[in-house]
């Protein structure tokens, strides 16, 4: 058996403290500092791989994802409409927040498969930028309908122009141009530090997540509920196109965490400013407070079990 | 230092989600706000606290200096548009300025 | 925007050391704010320079817009617990609010 | 909590470029300021925009609290040091002060 | 001869700095951290030789260790009080920082042995985590008596759930339970960095210490001597109590090195709650503006001289 | 060829962020920490170099470099005060400013240089040091004249204990001191990161350009030319000296460099002080919005054939 890995017990320090209200605080600054390293890390990783094949190949790989995020929220919307008896805006939002991507989830699976040597297909970065922004768009679309009175022009400058995707972009295109020799001069930054610093952020996540958790006794058992069923059945989702893509078993298993995981960076501002009438302690109570700690601790190996299966059941 | 009349302006200070700062700092420029000074801030309200250990629960402290018309539309704008559904709260207080001309 | 009595409130400003906020939120609870802000400091004062390089040395400045008894509380309660033996200001001023009712 | 006479104290704040802090800072210990507190800030005036994201471009913003005297001793010293050639703006209000022998 | 290390060198550059007045200032934020690092970091490295070896066999030592934590203040106070005639406050909340311990001094004589590849035991952040609190119980108990109105709810909240306990004992517990395998993938910013890392801690130490030496002056020659006494008698206990409990030459010096330091984190922030009559510019002066600085500078080596005798004179 | 080295496209990240208006912002703690880490490391790599060679051989190079930072400034003013038009305190300023030199600037051509692996003279960090003061002097004497009112011991305690200058010869110091065995234990924050590091600068360098940029447009056509003939000129006579001072070819390509690059945070943080009536805006238009830029994409590698045309047609 694999050991536990020590950037999980990071989040489980900071959950723990958190609960216990622990006088712990990471700095405003150094939570800000450690996102943009785990950002650029990720796109420069992806950078690096896309500049070995040719782009072409991954179109319809690319298609097939930006399809499937288009298709997440408008599953998960009708349950939280009329399963959970969400008002509209409410549901629109919390339907965005799990058809986009978590890329701390994702790191926690890079990390996962990178210690157990299993392959995945190098350009998974590429599928997360992708994945990040049409359930945005259709979120904002659900809440509003097609209405003349949506500032386009301001929700594509909050989509395209956050922190997230410039990162994870500008990340790819320098990874991309100046290829893996380039990178290598900055490689002890972004890629020798890549899991301390991720264990940093799982610390400041788990302080985030227990203070998410107060606020979910107010929502009660549907919330609890979604955010852990809701995940399981977009990975099985994205295992499945994922195997219809050709994808390795590895490859197979990360995207099916990417559909499984909340996002809680961006479509939390894209949504803030879109959708204001959203309450956006819902959404976060659920991506942040149940999604997110049920994947990092269960999720990414029930979905590389899942992954095994299905290429076992389909065949490779 | 006297109270001159003419010296006399409206200080408005507002608490709100930093996730707003760029749309409201374009409000306050329309309106016709000469300036303003922001500094990050915490706290807890009607929506729970705030804790400014992250983004989506950072908030910030704006202050703007102006004429009783401007702070009188600024108030307003805000009410119609953020106060439902943002964390947000605002007051004013009368504060004598140096330079009058200035704001 | 009219100085309507109705719509008058206390301002309450608060400079103090950052170990205690923790104990002070506490208080402010209890003594019925119904909300504050809280902003990082430092600054100087009796108790000498305090210039928020490390924990010790670290201002908070806490703003909680009250009624009139609820300041008359807190800042009885804080003179009463904290002023001897803590670097601690307090300053009060009368605000204009929006919404009376959520404070 | 009455607003007694002897309680009343000036309430000063300046919001200006940190590159003077510690010039003005001094300033301030020499008119007879007996304390002083600062906040990091960024803003918009006159001079543009300042958004504290590097050193040239940080403001900080300092209150002061005391004596009338004091305060038109201090708003007529940065009046003519500083308004000119610095970004600079000061406001003046009235406070209530608990336990005023401290300023 | 040893080259002076250059951590030693940054507390040097620090404080001359600081004591020039120079435009120098480490932002609050960088300083949180450099120190979250540092502790998760000795933590950590404690954990995985804990994992190596029977957690029964320290118990004795953890035991004689605690008793020595509170066996200090209580030899501290009497001094403090009759000789330097303080107040009962503020003679119990200096004796409260010296029997407990600093963080930044354990880590310079980490360093220092490392660089002379003198063995010491590596289990020695147990036994700082250990000494770190009963100082403070006892300083508690000094100012106020067994006194009914003592909230120890919230005292105890205080000391254990304080920053540095969480992420010492939290490191701890990580190092323990992924062992030194577990750990690899994080060793690049925990490990390879610690040293330079807490050479810029103690480019913040120095600046922190001289704001602090302003102060000196008004307390005069009591405190000063206290201050540079005081570490060398409890150094002393500390060397013989590590040469009965049989720990090698070097772990005899840490454990002076442990005995000798003053705490400036823990014990001045349960101190400002539990006993807040006392002035903290005092017990501040004394263990950053003496102290530390003393320990860092002279302390060390000294203690690594005495440890010699003591195992020379008394016997291996 | 060589390829495009990563970190001037992390510039250009954050210049076209900055001017696409993206939501991305370095917390200015992160700024200080990675200047902090730049100005120590760059002075550490001068030390150890020094503690190799007689300081005495050094000294004629210091004399000369000195006397060309008295000079450069004198050069600008004229240029800016009679065709550029400039009140008398602007034109001292930005005379000032091009007088001094740009750390970023300066680790932008290491970076270059060490790609290519060139060789160059390892003491620059000294002549860096050295260039960065008598500039400032300069300015003020061109605005004040040497009037009895200048408060030189204010000026002076601006200009040598700015934290650049702290730092720079604070880390030359530790590195001579402790030597290059001495500091192989922080080699791992300090050398190894220093690219990525550098990165990040250039990063948030970017966006503080985009700001800038803006305010071009009021100050036009004369700014822009002098922002690039000024340093095209000042690494002429860079280039010429350290021909003259036997420098290897990459040594005069670096104090070419040095020369031409403009100061943005010592000089501006003493023209606040010392000549205030100089608007900041306009020197840190010219050498943040104008001249870093070009220095950083054209101006290195021009500098470098410059330095080679020197070297073949004087002889070596
Ligand atoms: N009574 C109050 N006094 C001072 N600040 C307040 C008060 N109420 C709310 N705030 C601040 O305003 C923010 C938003 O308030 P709310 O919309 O009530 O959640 C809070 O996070 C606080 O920082
Ligand atoms: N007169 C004053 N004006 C503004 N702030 C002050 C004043 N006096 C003290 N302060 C602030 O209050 C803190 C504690 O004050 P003290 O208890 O006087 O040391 C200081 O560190 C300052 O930040
Ligand atoms: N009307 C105003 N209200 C609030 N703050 C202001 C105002 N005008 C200027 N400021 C602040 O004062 C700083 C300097 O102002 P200025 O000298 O006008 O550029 C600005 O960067 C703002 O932070
Ligand atoms: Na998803
Ligand atoms: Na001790
Ligand atoms: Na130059």
């Amino acid at each position: 058996m694999n050991p536990i890995d020590p950037i999980i017990l990071f989040f489980l320090l900071g959950l723990i403290a958190g609960l216990a209200r622990a006088e712990l605080r990471l700095p405003a600054a150094i939570y800000d500092f450690v996102s943009i390293l785990l950002l650029l890390a990720i796109g420069l990783k992806g950078g690096i791989e896309l500049a070995k094949q040719p782009f072409g190949d991954l179109l319809p790989q690319i298609l097939a994802v930006l399809a499937m995020g288009f298709a997440l929220p408008l599953v998960a919307y009708p349950v939280l409409r009329h399963l959970g008896r969400f008002q509209r805006a409410d549901a629109a939002s919390i339907a965005a927040h799990y058809g986009s991507v978590s890329v701390g989830t994702y790191a926690v699976a890079v990390a996962y498969f990178g210690t157990r040597e299993i392959f995945f297909e190098a350009h998974m970065p590429l599928l997360l930028v992708v994945l990040e922004v049409p359930a945005i768009l259709v979120g904002i679309v659900l809440a509003r309908g097609m209405s003349r009175e949506t500032r386009w022009g301001a929700v594509m400058h909050e989509v395209f122009l956050g922190k997230g995707i410039v990162l994870l972009l500008g990340g790819l295109l320098i990874g991309w141009i100046a290829g893996p020799e380039g990178v290598v001069s900055i490689k002890p930054l972004f890629f020798d530090l890549f899991k301390g610093i991720l264990a940093i952020f799982l610390l400041e996540m788990g302080l985030i997540t227990a203070a998410q958790i107060g606020s979910l006794r107010q929502y009660g058992l549907f919330l609890l509920s979604f955010g852990m069923l809701m995940p399981v059945g977009s990975a099985l989702i994205g295992a499945l196109l994922g195997w219809a893509l050709g994808l390795s078993m590895g490859g197979t298993a990360v995207l099916a965490t990417l559909a499984a995981s909340a996002s809680y960076i961006a479509v939390p501002a894209a949504m803030r400013v879109s959708v204001p009438e959203a309450n956006p302690t819902l959404s976060l109570t659920a991506s942040l407070g149940i999604t997110f700690p049920f994947n990092v601790l269960i999720g990414v190996p029930l979905y590389h079990a899942m992954a095994e299966r299905v290429h076992a059941f389909l065949g490779a | 230092m006297s109270l001159a009349n003419d010296r006399i302006r409206k200080l408005l200070t507002i608490v709100t989600e930093g996730a707003i700062e760029s749309a409201l700092v374009r409000d306050l420029d329309r309106l016709g706000a000469h300036g303003y000074t922001i500094t990050e801030a915490r706290g807890k309200g009607r929506r729970g606290v705030r804790n400014a250990g992250w983004d989506a629960s950072s908030n910030i402290r704006i202050e703007v200096v102006c004429n009783d018309d401007t702070a009188a539309a600024i108030a307003a704008h805000l009410q119609a548009q953020y106060y439902d559904n943002y964390a947000m709260i605002l007051w004013a207080s009368e504060v004598e300025v140096l330079r009058p001309e200035k704001f």
